[in-house]
């Protein structure tokens, strides 16, 4: 018969209302990343709670896939998205919020309620015999005998896990990057030879050198090649025509 | 103390969780939310290995991080793609399909 | 330490395993081979490993086998049947998928970049779709055969992750796709977290994760029912949001809306299938002795699904909608042979999986080959007139809206009758007079379709119908040979049926 | 072979035939069409001759299993009811056909289509008659709606697609209310020595039931055949089907489709349900007697012929269903005999508002005028078809209204008496067209309209010569029905009433 | 009963000759009229010659039936198609055809202009072929084949030229009144069937002993209605008036001589019934007794010589009808009523075709005058016709109807006092009318324009009028010479009471009519041939003779009471099928409809939404789990 011992009695009146605060925190703030930091902080209290309940694997297994790795790839991607956004939390989807609450209340108070109606006909066992062995050793021969086939199985997934993320992030090239060898050709073998000397620095004859200037060509028009294409793309690219020679402003002399 | 309170926490924490899903906005924290309920049930499943005395339950468990993490990794890539697409990872503003 | 070297019966998983080494060929392929030649042999790779993963299954289709893998799955009649019915559902839906006018060229790619525009050009194609349905597939083998709930919560995973990824992969309206991908995987989640809550209170219940361990529990329990009745509600959650069941359904009109048209036809099919498969072996054998607990529920459930997908199919303006309503409908109706928990039940349901599995393959297919320059044509108002541009394609799509509307000489009215028969001889009055109701309604918007593409003028808007490529031909020639083969002699299927579907404990 | 099954078999062969003519070859087509129902009409008279009037018993019987496990037979078999109704339907189908030759090329389709569509019909409509499963007769019931709804919408006028869209959602309303209560039946029968659709043994099933049950089973039946039949107030899709279908489809669908409805009612309400029969005798005999007045009160109101016609129909089947439900040997032959004659007479009706309408390009009576003078042989033929509508005596329709009303005044005085006021109102629905039409003087429009040419006289010759023939030499038909429906009544435990003041009381 | 092969020739000449003509179509317009009066003749023939045979049976074997097949069997209800010839239907298949024939051969002149003759001929043929079933039948059901085909020919016949409007409306009024009559003879066929299990004469009689007499009065009452609407008895008279639209033969032989008689012919042939049922036979002499009066009231304002006759017609039919109602003792008087009146009722109609056609188809006497001295035949035809109608004696008139009239006073009580008092003042009236006709018509000055030419009608056309006039003159002697008729039908009808309370005698009786017919024609001839005639009917007349142009009333009547409701509630119920009927099926629809687009709304498109859902299907699913844990 399991008896629960005073310290873990203790350990879990301080870390279970934390956890709850900490999960609802997870709802409440504004940052995400905040939310993930609360979420971390869950778990390790969730790990705290295995190994206190005989589950020591679990618990480390927890503590470094759950919030190492997996919380960590939600921060990864967190940073991705833009760390600093931070969600409103007014209620745009109107009659959300109150059924929310409601829900919230509910689902709990029903849930709270009904485990407080259960029984089970007989006491908690404890698995101090389950865990005779050891509990990495008996969780290992039920993985290896008992479970092995989904165990066998979830490989699988991982490997589904693994296809589906290459296959939604991986660029594959859609064109072949050009040789050096093909780009002196195609210089050369170009309609004229304009550029057959390489292109233009930006800021060249402009009176600013930023990357996003495109340089003047000696007719004193801008030339769009001289900066780079993903400047131009994202739509960077400063007017040329306030550069322009002869719009000298002869007003203000340099200091000396 | 009663290894029940375990299950009362994880059924707050899994409503918690639930509501958080209904509530938040950005993709990822409604994600996060989903791990929490995961959390929760895994909670529920170490408890009850306890109170059973058999293990089946944390075999469960450690299947479950397996699969979230699996869960994470897909999810995760939705979401980006979600996001490079329409620079924002609002599950608000994936609204385009209904009626 | 007395450890004891598992045992599979490597015979009876071999569909599973033969599905999953042509995934993973396909993963290799995919890492290995030259561009040109991958999408070929990923077809072949996909398709070959079906057909020996049927065969296989067809070798073994009269074994019976608790401990087929360490008590993980059992193999048995039921578990045949659902295997080949999702398998040739597979098959077919491969066919489809096959199509390249399906899937975008570059998922990576950002709509409306010059990157994705490139990639069009240069003929680009996701070839990792093959290994992801085989994957999908195998999950789907392994969900109604699961007998423990690890298992059960593996294969779930395991046929859904590849779900939401494909969902996400249309070539055009992109965003749209990747929207159904976020919604189907965020909901997804959801509904797998309330499943494993299931799992947790079930375990608690029993003491073990087995259908044998908790209907033991069931039947010898000492306790009260509270864990037991959240563990099926939590897990009917999972379960029921699988196949579309009021109020899980949402989901549903959006994905199969965004997703990839013949993505769209394989998941609405062979998920079903699979996902009905587990449901029923959980609630026949798990849960079977508490009957008088959940049936009402279900009934309810049942009742409303039907009803609510009917109605508001009616109101559908876009044609995969409209289909997804129907399956809504349609899984409500599946319910009943849920409630039914009898052999006519099981067998009404494996008839009615099969045959609806197969009209959605091929109304689906149908749905790919109407378009326009811009991509499928979806819009129903748009397919008006469709029965005088292309009267065969019409006509088969009419012919399957018959057969979901289960007009007799349709498969889908053998399929109807029988399962509302079984629910009615299990005492589920009310599940046989709201089925035929909905069933009426349902009509109304079966024949409205029917009206537009054959009543109605075609409107000059440059709607067409491609020409099918061969496979897609194909399946659909072969669906609708099935869908009426099933409607007009279907006692030799009927008969397979009857002589294994069974479940073992 | 079975002289039924050859029956259904050889329109299917003809319409196999005519979709393999090339479509521009339109008169092989029809010459195909028309030999094919030439020879069904052939074998019709010739099962007819070999009928044996005085054996009760059902003959050609012929049965095979379809679909074992369900207990469903591919079983026919016919008595004189049955034997009577398929005669009229392969001799009507002949003269549709040559009456319409020309219908089918104005529709939305080519004629190929329409000649399959009435060759696939043709052989649904003798198999409604014959079947003696009731799952059997439930197939041919539904699926025949579909051909009639692509006839309608494909090749009516006005708003054909409206029209038949309410028809055939009507129809399947019914229809699915039926599916119900067969699915009861079955799973009764499955309660009492194992699952049957055999009409016979059936028949014996309602010893087995509550009388809630018996009733709720006859009501499924009853409301499908109710509309069906079209009785009030179940009527309101007939005159929109009947206005936008061509003639000759309006010739199949009131001359045939709608006696399924009343021999239905023969058929399966009163032998399956005997006490519920009994009960809701009152509650249809008021329906019968409404529907009598109401259609002719409509009938006299309406602005277009076929509406009106439609309207007419709705009367007559009132006394259909007035004779069927008295119960006497009167009411019963009379309304079977009725059936067979309003068959013809409103062929004949249908036929020439069709051919008018082809003259003059409308239906509306308002547009015709002075007829008689213009179009005599038209005129006259569309007068005799009206005298037999409104029963005079000497033409066919009279014998069985008389039986009718006879019948069910031995029985039901007080309806009967209501129901006689209908023949004053046949006589305004029908003087009143042939005084706006073919009467007074010829009117704008009208002057240079065609007689009959010879195809159409040949077309309608027959018709007329049955409806004269049979007013005074009703016998051969009679001889095979009385028996018959003598079996029925007595199986229903009914004798006529004795006169109340005969000498031998 | 003696059985015969032959009787069935009687219709099946006529009726061959219909089928001939009608199928032939315009290829029979050269002989078609020829090959119609023969087979109408031919018919006569086989009336004498079974006429003939008949009267060398001995009267108990006189009657003959025919039974041709067996035309209706249903469980008891067998009905066979047979026919029975016996003393009384003897009578009228030789009225019928005989009158018929010269009728056809006066057609053959009078419509020799008009380019279907041969359908009209047809149509002849066919009522003559309807007529002789309907006498001939040997059931109420075969009677009702007769009674409805008749309906028919005369359908056909008013609307012959129905390019007409008024025409085409006259036939079509003709034929739905009728039909109300026939539902009253569908109702008695019923009853019979329902009470006695038979429809058959023979068998009905043989029932009537034993039966009921609430039975046979129902029965009885059935039967009346039906011969209201065949013989325009009131209240079903409305037709009779405007069916004059019709050639004037048919005028003649339809709606005078045969047709119009069928309703006496059977309440006649019912005796069985009536004379066991007493409150039918009051029914009958009181229906009788308005229409006589009804109609020699409005032969006194009709300007139009056919109606003017039409009407007369009528109050004749009254006179019969009324005899018809006295039971045993009228019968004979009744047929010889009828008899006689077909006679020289004919002749009178023929007469005023024959009018007409000199008269460019002028129908109006306020327009004729002094035509005796331009057609003398047709003046002395008609002249002795008119005799005979008013019951001059030794003109047929005068024996037939003293007789009913003293019958009539005759028949007990208040009830003979009050009947004699009508038919004598009707006879009166008659007087009074038909001398207006006579004198406006013949004798007056000429009011005519000067285009019209007046002229004498043909051979053809005169001799069958004098052969009709020779019938007015003789018939009436003929037949109650020693009470020949009277005997004749006594054994169909029943023997005559003997020795009942005699009110009047007969001497007293007809000094009576004679009386009344001196003072009507008295004033007709100070009236119309002393005074002045306008031309023009004149307009300040007194309400009663307005009433009395107007028909007493009856279209105004039927219209208000029946048409307007009838055409009202038809539009209520057009309208109602479509709104509330098929307005609930459509609002059905339209409520799934407007349930699916609101259900819709529910796909917001917001996962989070979509989520809740889940959460709430989770929630109601755990509350249930709460509640039945309790």
């Amino acid at each position: 018969m399991l008896t629960i011992q005073t310290p873990e009695a203790v350990m879990f009146w301080v870390l279970a209302p934390v956890a709850v605060l900490a999960a609802l925190g997870m709802l409440l703030v504004k940052k995400a990343v905040h939310s993930a930091l609360l979420l971390a902080w869950v778990m390790i209290t969730l790990a705290i709670f295995y190994i206190a309940q005989d589950a020591l694997f679990l618990g480390i297994v927890q503590i470094v896939v759950y919030t190492g790795a997996v919380m960590m790839l939600f921060l990864f991607i967190l940073m991705l998205v833009g760390v600093d956004a931070s969600d409103s939390l007014t209620e745009t989807i109107p009659g959300l919020r109150p059924i929310a609450i409601t829900a919230a209340v509910g689902f709990g108070g029903l849930l709270v309620s009904l485990i407080g109606r259960a029984t089970l006909g007989h006491g908690a066992v404890g698995l101090d015999s389950a865990n005779g062995a050891g509990n990495v050793q008996a969780l290992a021969k039920l993985l290896f005998s008992t479970y092995v086939w989904p165990f066998e199985v979830v490989s699988a997934l991982l490997i589904t896990a693994a296809l589906g993320a290459m296959v939604l992030a991986h660029h594959q090239r859609t064109v072949a990057r050009p040789t050096q060898r093909e780009q002196a050709i195609a210089r050369f073998r170009g309609d004229s030879l304009g550029s057959a000397a390489g292109l233009p620095n930006p800021g060249v004859f402009a009176r600013h050198n930023a990357v996003d200037v495109p340089a003047l060509l000696p007719d004193g028009s801008a030339a769009p090649n001289s900066i780079s294409a993903t400047l131009k793309a994202r739509g960077d690219m400063l007017d040329s025509a306030q550069f322009e020679l002869g719009e000298v402003d002869n007003t203000v002399t340099e200091e000396k | 103390m009663n290894p029940y309170n375990y299950l009362y926490v994880a059924g707050l924490l899994f409503t918690i969780g639930a509501i958080g899903v209904v509530i938040r906005r950005n993709a990822i924290v409604v994600f996060m939310c989903v791990e929490l309920m995961l959390n929760a049930a895994n909670l529920t499943l170490v408890t009850f290995a306890r109170i059973n005395g058999t293990l089946d339950g944390q075999v469960v468990a450690f299947f479950t991080m397996v699969v979230a993490a699996c869960e994470v990794v897909v999810g995760l890539a939705i979401i980006v793609t979600i996001y490079r697409s329409r620079r924002s990872a609002s599950v608000d503003d994936a609204s385009l399909l209904k009626r | 330490m007395d450890f004891t070297a598992p045992v599979l019966n490597y015979a009876l998983l071999a569909p599973i395993l033969i599905v999953l080494g042509g995934a993973l060929l396909g993963v290799l392929i995919e890492a290995f081979a030259p561009r040109a030649s991958r999408h070929n042999s990923q077809l072949f790779v996909t398709v070959a490993s079906l057909v020996i993963a049927l065969s296989a299954l067809l070798r073994v289709r009269k074994q019976v086998s608790v401990s087929a893998a360490m008590g993980s799955i059992t193999f048995d009649g039921a578990g045949v049947l659902f295997q080949a019915s999702i398998l040739v559902i597979a098959i077919l839906s491969v066919f489809l998928i096959a199509d390249q006018e399906n899937f975008t060229a570059l998922p990576a790619a950002v709509p409306g970049s010059d990157e994705e525009r490139h990639s069009l050009q240069t003929d680009m194609r996701v070839t990792e779709v093959y290994p992801l349905t085989l994957f999908a597939v195998a999950g789907m083998l392994l969900f109604p055969l699961s007998s423990d709930l690890i298992t059960l919560f593996v294969a779930l995973e395991m046929l859904s992750l590849p779900l939401y990824l494909m969902a996400g992969l249309s070539r055009r309206r992109r965003l749209l796709s990747q929207e159904a991908a976020l919604k189907y995987f965020l909901l997804g989640a959801f509904s797998s977290a309330f499943f494993l809550f299931g799992v947790a209170y079930l375990y608690g219940y029993s003491g073990s994760i087995t259908f044998s361990g908790i209907q033991a529990s069931i039947v010898g329990g000492s306790g009260n029912d509270v864990f037991l009745l959240l563990g099926i509600a939590f897990i009917s959650v999972g379960l029921l949001f699988k196949v579309g069941a009021v109020p899980f359904h949402a989901w549903s009109p959006d994905v199969y809306q965004g997703a990839p048209t013949a993505i769209t036809g394989f998941m609405a099919a062979a998920t079903k299938v699979a996902a009905f498969g587990a449901i029923l072996r959980i609630f026949y054998v798990a849960f079977a002795n508490a009957e008088w607990q959940w049936r009402p529920a279900l009934i309810l459930i049942s009742i409303v699904t039907m009803v609510f997908g009917s109605v508001v199919a009616i109101s559908q303006r876009d044609v995969k909608r409209m289909l997804a309503y129907s399956s809504i409908a349609h899984a409500g109706f599946l319910l009943a042979g849920v409630i039914a928990l009898s052999k006519a039940g099981l067998e009404a349901s494996i008839f009615y999986l099969f045959a609806y599995g197969i009209a959605t393959v091929g109304a689906f297919g149908i749905v790919t080959l109407v378009r326009d320059s811009a991509g499928e044509v979806t819009d129903l108002n748009r397919w008006s007139g469709l029965g005088k541009r292309s009267p065969v394609i019409a006509s088969a799509f009419a012919f399957f809206l018959l057969a979901f509307a289960g007009i007799p000489l349709t498969s889908g009215f053998i399929g109807k009758f029988s399962i509302f028969s079984a629910a009615y001889e299990s005492g589920s009055t009310a599940v046989l007079i709201a089925g035929v109701l909905s069933s009426a309604i349902a009509a109304f918007f079966y024949i409205r379709v029917i009206v537009l593409m054959f009543f109605k003028d075609p409107a000059e808007d440059g709607t067409s119908v491609l020409i099918p490529s061969g496979l897609t031909k194909t399946t659909i020639a072969i669906t609708s040979v099935i869908t009426l083969v099933l409607g007009v002699y279907p006692a030799p299927l009927i008969n397979f049926i009857a002589s294994s579907a069974f479940f073992i404990r | 072979m079975n002289a039924l099954t050859t029956m259904m078999l050889l329109p299917l062969i003809g319409s196999i035939l005519v979709a393999v003519i090339p479509s521009d070859q339109v008169l092989r087509i029809k010459q195909a069409a028309l030999g094919t129902t030439l020879l069904v009409a052939i074998s019709g008279i010739l099962a007819w001759v070999k009928f044996d009037s005085s054996n009760t018993a059902l003959q050609f019987v012929e049965s095979a299993k379809w679909i074992p496990s369900f207990g469903i037979n591919y079983a026919v078999g016919v008595d004189g009811l049955a034997i009577v109704l398929i005669l009229m339907s392969v001799l009507l189908a002949p003269i549709v056909v040559l009456a319409g030759w020309n219908e089918s090329e104005g529709g939305r389709w080519s004629p190929k289509v329409f000649y399959i569509l009435i060759l696939v019909l043709e052989t649904m409509m003798i198999g409604v008659f014959a079947a003696t499963d009731v799952f059997l007769f439930y197939v041919f019931f539904e699926a025949m709606l579909i051909p009639v709804y692509f006839l309608i919408g494909g090749f009516g006028t006005g708003e054909r697609a409206a029209a038949a869209v309410k028809f055939l959602l009507y129809s399947l309303f019914g229809g699915l209310l039926m599916l119900a209560s067969i699915i009861g039946l079955y799973v009764i029968s499955g309660a009492n020595g194992g699952h049957t659709f055999d009409i016979t043994r059936l028949s014996e099933l309602h010893m087995h039931m509550s009388s809630m049950t018996q009733n709720l089973l006859f009501l499924g039946f009853f409301i499908a055949f109710a509309i069906k039949a079209p009785l009030w107030p179940l009527h309101t899709w007939l005159p929109d089907a009947a206005a936008a279908s061509t003639p000759g489809t309006s010739v199949l669908l009131l001359g045939v489709l709608d006696k399924v409805g009343t021999f239905g009612m023969i058929r399966f309400c009163l032998a399956l349900f005997p006490d519920a029969s009994k009960t809701f005798t009152p509650l249809i005999i008021v329906l019968a007697v409404i529907s009598i007045i109401y259609g002719a009160f409509l009938a006299i109101g309406a602005r277009d012929i076929k509406r009106l016609i439609a309207y007419t129909s709705i009367s007559h089947f009132g006394f259909i269903t007035l004779g069927i439900f008295a119960m006497t040997s009167q009411g019963m032959s009379g309304a079977t005999l009725y059936m067979f004659n309003h068959g013809f007479s409103t062929a004949a009706l249908f036929l020439v508002a069709g051919w008018m309408q082809s003259r003059r390009g409308s239906s509306t009576i308002a547009d015709f005028g002075g007829l008689q003078r213009v179009t005599p042989v038209m005129a006259w033929t569309f007068f005799i078809a009206g005298m037999s509508s409104l029963a005079l005596p000497g033409l066919s329709s009279f014998v069985s209204e008389f039986l009718v009303l006879v019948g069910t005044y031995t029985r039901y005085p007080v309806a009967a008496v209501i129901a006689t006021f209908g023949i004053v109102l046949a006589a305004l629905y029908i003087l009143i067209p042939v005084q706006k039409a073919l009467h007074g003087p010829t009117t704008p429009g009208n002057e240079n309209l065609s007689d009959l040419n010879l195809r159409e006289k040949i077309a309608i010759a027959p018709v007329i010569a049955i409806i004269v023939a049979l007013g005074f030499y009703p016998s051969p038909l009679l001889n095979v029905i009385n028996p018959a429906s003598a079996h029925v009544l007595e199986v229903q435990g009914f004798t006529d009433p004795v006169p109340s003041e005969s000498a031998g009381k | 009963m003696v059985t015969s092969t032959s009787l069935v020739y009687l219709i099946a000449l006529p009726l061959f000759g219909a089928a001939i003509l009608l199928l032939a179509g315009r290829r029979s317009d050269k002989w078609g009229h020829l090959l119609a009066t023969a087979l109408s003749a031919g018919s006569f023939g086989v009336g004498l010659y079974q006429l003939s045979q008949m009267l060398s049976r001995p009267t108990a074997e006189r009657a003959i039936t025919q039974k041709l097949f067996s035309w209706i069997a249903v469980g008891t209800f067998k009905v066979d198609a047979g026919l029975l010839l016996d003393q009384l239907s003897i009578c009228f298949v030789l009225l019928i055809t005989g009158v018929g024939t010269l009728i056809h051969i006066y057609s053959i002149s009078y419509m020799s202009h008009d380019e279907n003759r041969r359908r009209f001929f047809a149509y002849l043929n066919l009522f003559i072929a309807a007529m002789l079933l309907l006498v001939l039948g040997n059931s109420y059901l075969n009677l009702y084949v007769g009674w409805e085909g008749v309906g028919l020919a005369s359908y056909l016949l008013i609307g012959f030229w129905n390019q007409k409007p008024a025409y085409a409306t006259a036939s079509k009024k003709a034929f739905v009144m009728n039909r109300v009559g026939d539902m009253g003879l569908s109702f008695a066929i019923m009853i019979s069937f329902a009470t006695l299990g038979t429809v058959s004469f023979a068998g009905v009689q043989a029932a009537s002993h034993t039966a009921s007499k609430a039975a046979l009065t129902a029965i009885g009452i059935m039967l009346l209605v039906a011969a209201t609407g065949k013989s325009a008895q009131f209240p079903l008279q409305a037709w009779l008036g405007d069916a004059m639209a019709g050639p004037t033969p048919v005028s003649a032989l339809i709606h005078a001589a045969t047709m119009v008689t069928a309703g006496v012919y059977l309440i006649v042939r019912s005796n069985f019934i009536f004379d066991a049922a007493p409150t039918a036979q009051l029914l009958v002499v009181i229906v009788g007794a308005i229409t006589l009066m009804f109609g020699a009231l409005v032969g006194t304002a009709k300007d139009d010589i056919k109606k003017a006759l039409a009407a007369s017609t009528m109050s004749q039919i009254g006179y019969m009808i009324l005899g018809a109602g006295l039971g045993p003792a009228g019968y004979a008087f009744a047929i010889m009523h009828l008899l006689t009146h077909g006679f020289f009722k004919a002749g009178m109609f023929l007469g005023a075709g024959s009018v007409m056609h000199g008269m460019n188809d002028q129908v109006d006497m306020r327009r004729y005058g002094a035509l005796r001295k331009f057609m003398p035949i047709t003046f002395a035809t008609f002249g002795l016709g008119y005799l005979a109608i008013i019951g001059v004696p030794p003109f047929a008139g005068f024996y037939s109807k003293d007789a009913i009239i003293e019958t009539a006073f005759n028949a007990g009580g208040v009830k003979g006092i009050l009947l004699g008092s009508t038919a004598l003042l009707g006879a009166a009236i008659t007087a009074f009318y038909m001398t207006r006709v006579m004198v406006l018509t013949f004798t007056s000055k000429e009011r005519w324009e000067d285009d019209q030419h007046p002229h004498e009608s043909p051979l053809l056309m005169w001799i069958p009028m004098a052969i009709l006039a020779i019938g007015s003159v003789t018939t009436g002697f003929l037949f109650t010479r020693g009470h020949a008729l009277v005997h004749w039908l006594t054994p169909v009808v029943g023997e005559r009471a003997e020795g009942g309370k005699v009110l009047l005698q007969p001497a007293v009786v007809s000094g009576l009519a004679l009386v009344a017919v001196i003072i009507g024609v008295a004033i007709a001839v100070s009236k119309y041939q002393l005074g002045k005639v306008d031309s023009v009917a004149p307009q300040n007349v007194s309400v009663f003779t307005r009433i009395a142009r107007k028909d007493l009333m009856q279209d105004s009547f039927n219209e208000a009471v029946f048409m307007k409701p009838g055409q009202a509630l038809t539009a209520l119920l057009v309208k109602g099928d479509d709104k509330v009927i098929d307005g609930a099926v459509r609002g059905i629809a339209a409520t799934a409809l407007g349930t699916g687009s609101t259900l819709r709304r529910t796909q917001t498109g917001f996962a989070r939404s979509y989520a809740a859902f889940i959460l709430i299907g989770a929630i109601v699913l755990i509350a249930a789990i709460w509640v039945v844990t309790q």
